[in-house]
């Protein structure tokens, strides 16, 4: 059953030390930020972080970065105007980099949550993101085996959602969010409203309940500055 | 999201459990076995039944159990069978049978339904099966006859998706050939993979241990020993319910 | 530009014998009827058809195959209790069968259209339907190599589209269609009802605009008897 | 669906096409460069347009032309940036800018936004570079300096994935080096995947036949070939406009 909670402090309980979260987001459009909050006042570290960015300004992923938690990103565009936060950790060698393209970070995790052992990729042949890795050539085209993405916890931010857990998002801001639902142990998802089960509309839900264990409803949510 | 199977019947978690043998009865009905099977669903699962006698599973499922049926044609929230005007040619089950939708139901396609089937989410399945081996290799799609059209469908994905696969089955063939046996003979549907198997006569667990005998129905241990062959283990002791 | 069609015939002109087609459909669920019809009056032949079932009574997918027009099926579930046109066929010899569990089925479209080269599937492994199949142990786990099926057309029936193409679909009659507009040259939609631009919910739609090249209005098709 | 290129510039379609050597005037400005690649998208075509440059690509596009433009964040029918009360954190582009929505877009996840890329889908992409090579190799995510952050986002899935691949950047760095060169230098982003090449001094069809000049700015074709270490191929013929 899905837990749906307005304690964010409950809602991230648990997280291990060590543990790979996937967090949500295209720079700021859907990043759980008021789950990553409640993350680093709970304290787990060392964690590997996967994300399309490494952070923003001073909140958000940029936050837990800056709180030293981070021991190593996965994600595909760490260099941004606003990444001043990861750029110092990284200069200094505080944090490690697996650099994905964006298109295959979406596919690993894909693969991650449907049960796909490995997957030949046609992005990156011949580039210094390949090297190393497997190549076959089908159909006359190259490829890359590239090799699913799994988290212990995905943390991610929906528009509403039900007590069962199904989810849908808003706009833009749906990007990974259903598709890390599907590649981590947990799922935490904060919403902005939780409706009763029967009140989304069965054809629009995006996100499944099978996929989301406990939701932070935002609007209920005692958020601690 | 994960649940734990009853653990009144799951040795891992209840070492005290015993083989119970319910001598004093005869073998279980179709409708008996399929309230047995829903018994040891845990309350909250997601579940797949496949098609035939699995279906009926679902009629045993209490009231309350919050259990979330999945059909494979792109659907979780499934309702009971559709009657009457309540029949829609848009919303059938894998069996192609008009059925219902509940509260919290979702829609998804083909892909992203075996996404969910195929990626470990689904905590239990039910299929029925020609024979299971003692190693839990299922053979439910084909059976291997020259003039059979096969037909697989998603009997395969659910045998290796499902966290749990119960098989539902009679345990002998009507000549009385053993259906639990050795080594499949009909084509397989999946290796190692049946973790409960229900029948008339007996409800086995099966794992890396091997066959173990959790209740027995109008037939013993002992009984069962002599027809199959098979080793079989007991739970931690045995109790005769009469 | 996406045709908008009244006409049957005219949504499915073009295409050429020898075709690999994919039909949509759950049995009778999500089938395009009226596109099938359109196809058996055009008269391409020596089809390959890619389809979950291999037809249902004697109309749709099942009056194609009786036509004579259909060289190869590749399913999943030839056989049930209403599939007798298949089933005398095959028992005559006169048409071949590529069995494919219903997972890979679906799994190899969504690669065709996704521009994956192949995958590695859990499902089959051991199994007869894994015969002569490269396979590899990833993760302690076995797997099977399997490629995509790309189709030139795609014949499938949605709920309603707009004039630019985007559709939704209606409960499981949803199925195999969203793939299959992805993984064909050619998407043929037959929709029950046709709106104008805008009138579809930008977030409920399931088939975006992209993948869908012809549609058929069912509302204002003459359809012959 | 498949769009064709403008037939006009296109001399796979258009045998008699000629190269046209626009002498009587300088090299283009980011404007007029923008205006010519956008010239150049058929109407119809679904377009990505890369971060930076390539988004001016959008203003140029005629009322009426149909292109649906396509950001890999999760949309198709994007809109123009949004201003003042337009503006909804929710709503952006791959740049991060915030954007608006037209009538007809769609919405989806990451993993669909990357399949319709990958899969051959998109008809152009409108991209910026470092460099590319004469055989159409891209480096446009990576100067390779050892103190740079890197950072590739969707460039390379972009690269191999649409049907057409357009680059914008100038012809030649500050310091007068060559951006069309035999061999990249810089990392690459993709193998053979550029099609055409908008620069400020001239217009380059790359393909299986080598570098093609298909217009010039402000230079000849003779001037250019001075500068370049590439073998350069001219269209039919040649044509001075003045």
């Amino acid at each position: 059953m899905t837990l749906v909670t307005a304690d964010p402090g409950a809602a991230v309980a648990g997280i291990a030390d060590g543990s790979t979260v996937l967090i949500g987001g295209f720079g700021m459009a859907g990043m759980p930020v008021t789950l990553i909050d409640a993350l680093i006042r709970q304290g787990a570290t060392d964690l590997t972080v996967v994300s399309n960015n490494a952070g923003n300004g001073d909140t958000g992923l940029a936050a837990l970065l800056a709180a030293g938690r981070v021991r190593k990103m996965i994600c595909s565009f760490p260099r941004q105007s606003d990444s001043w936060v990861f750029d110092s950790l990284y200069r200094e060698g505080r944090i490690e980099l697996e650099l994905v393209p964006q298109g295959n970070l979406a596919e690993r995790m894909r693969a991650a949550g449907a049960g796909i052992g490995a997957f030949y990729s046609p992005t990156g042949v011949g580039t210094p993101l390949a090297e190393g890795k497997e190549t076959r050539t089908i159909d006359g085209r190259d490829h890359v085996l590239e090799y699913p993405i799994k988290g212990d916890v995905a943390l991610i931010r929906a528009h509403v959602g039900d007590r069962m857990g199904n989810l849908v998002y808003r706009k833009t801001a749906r990007n990974f969010g259903p598709v890390m639902a599907t590649a981590a142990t947990t799922t935490i998802a904060e919403v902005h409203r939780v409706v009763e089960v029967g009140e989304l509309d069965p054809e629009t839900v995006v996100t499944p309940c099978v996929y989301v264990d406990r939701i932070l409803d935002l609007s209920a949510a005692e958020v601690s500055a | 999201m994960t649940v734990s199977l009853n653990p009144d019947t799951n040795p891992d978690v209840h070492p005290d459990a015993r083989t119970v043998e319910h001598t004093g009865r005869g073998p279980l009905d179709r409708d008996e076995l399929a309230a047995l099977v829903a018994r040891d669903i845990p309350p909250g699962s997601f579940v797949n039944l496949g098609i035939g006698q699995p279906t009926t599973v679902a009629d045993h499922l209490p009231a309350g159990s919050g259990v979330i049926l999945h059909t494979e044609n792109g659907m979780l929230g499934m309702g009971p069978a559709a009657h009457g005007d309540e029949i829609d040619p848009d919303l059938t089950n894998a069996g192609k049978m008009p059925v219902t939708e509940l509260p919290g139901a979702s829609y998804f396609h083909h892909a992203d339904s075996f996404a969910m089937m195929r990626g470990g989410h689904l905590d239990v399945c039910v299929l029925g099966a020609y024979q299971v081996s003692e190693r839990g290799d299922l053979a439910n799609w084909h059976t291997g006859a020259p003039d059979a059209i096969p037909a697989v469908g998603g009997a395969m994905d659910l045998a290796i998706g499902a966290k749990n696969v119960f098989v539902m089955m009679t345990l002998f063939a009507r000549d009385g050939t053993p259906k639990l046996v050795p080594e499949c003979t009909y084509p397989l549907t999946g290796l190692a993979c049946v973790s409960r198997l229900y029948t008339d006569r007996a409800i086995f667990h099966l794992g890396p241990d091997g066959v173990t005998v959790a209740e027995t129905y109008g037939t013993t241990v002992e009984e069962l020993a002599s027809r199959l062959d098979v080793t079989l283990r007991t739970l931690g002791g045995r109790e005769d319910a009469g």
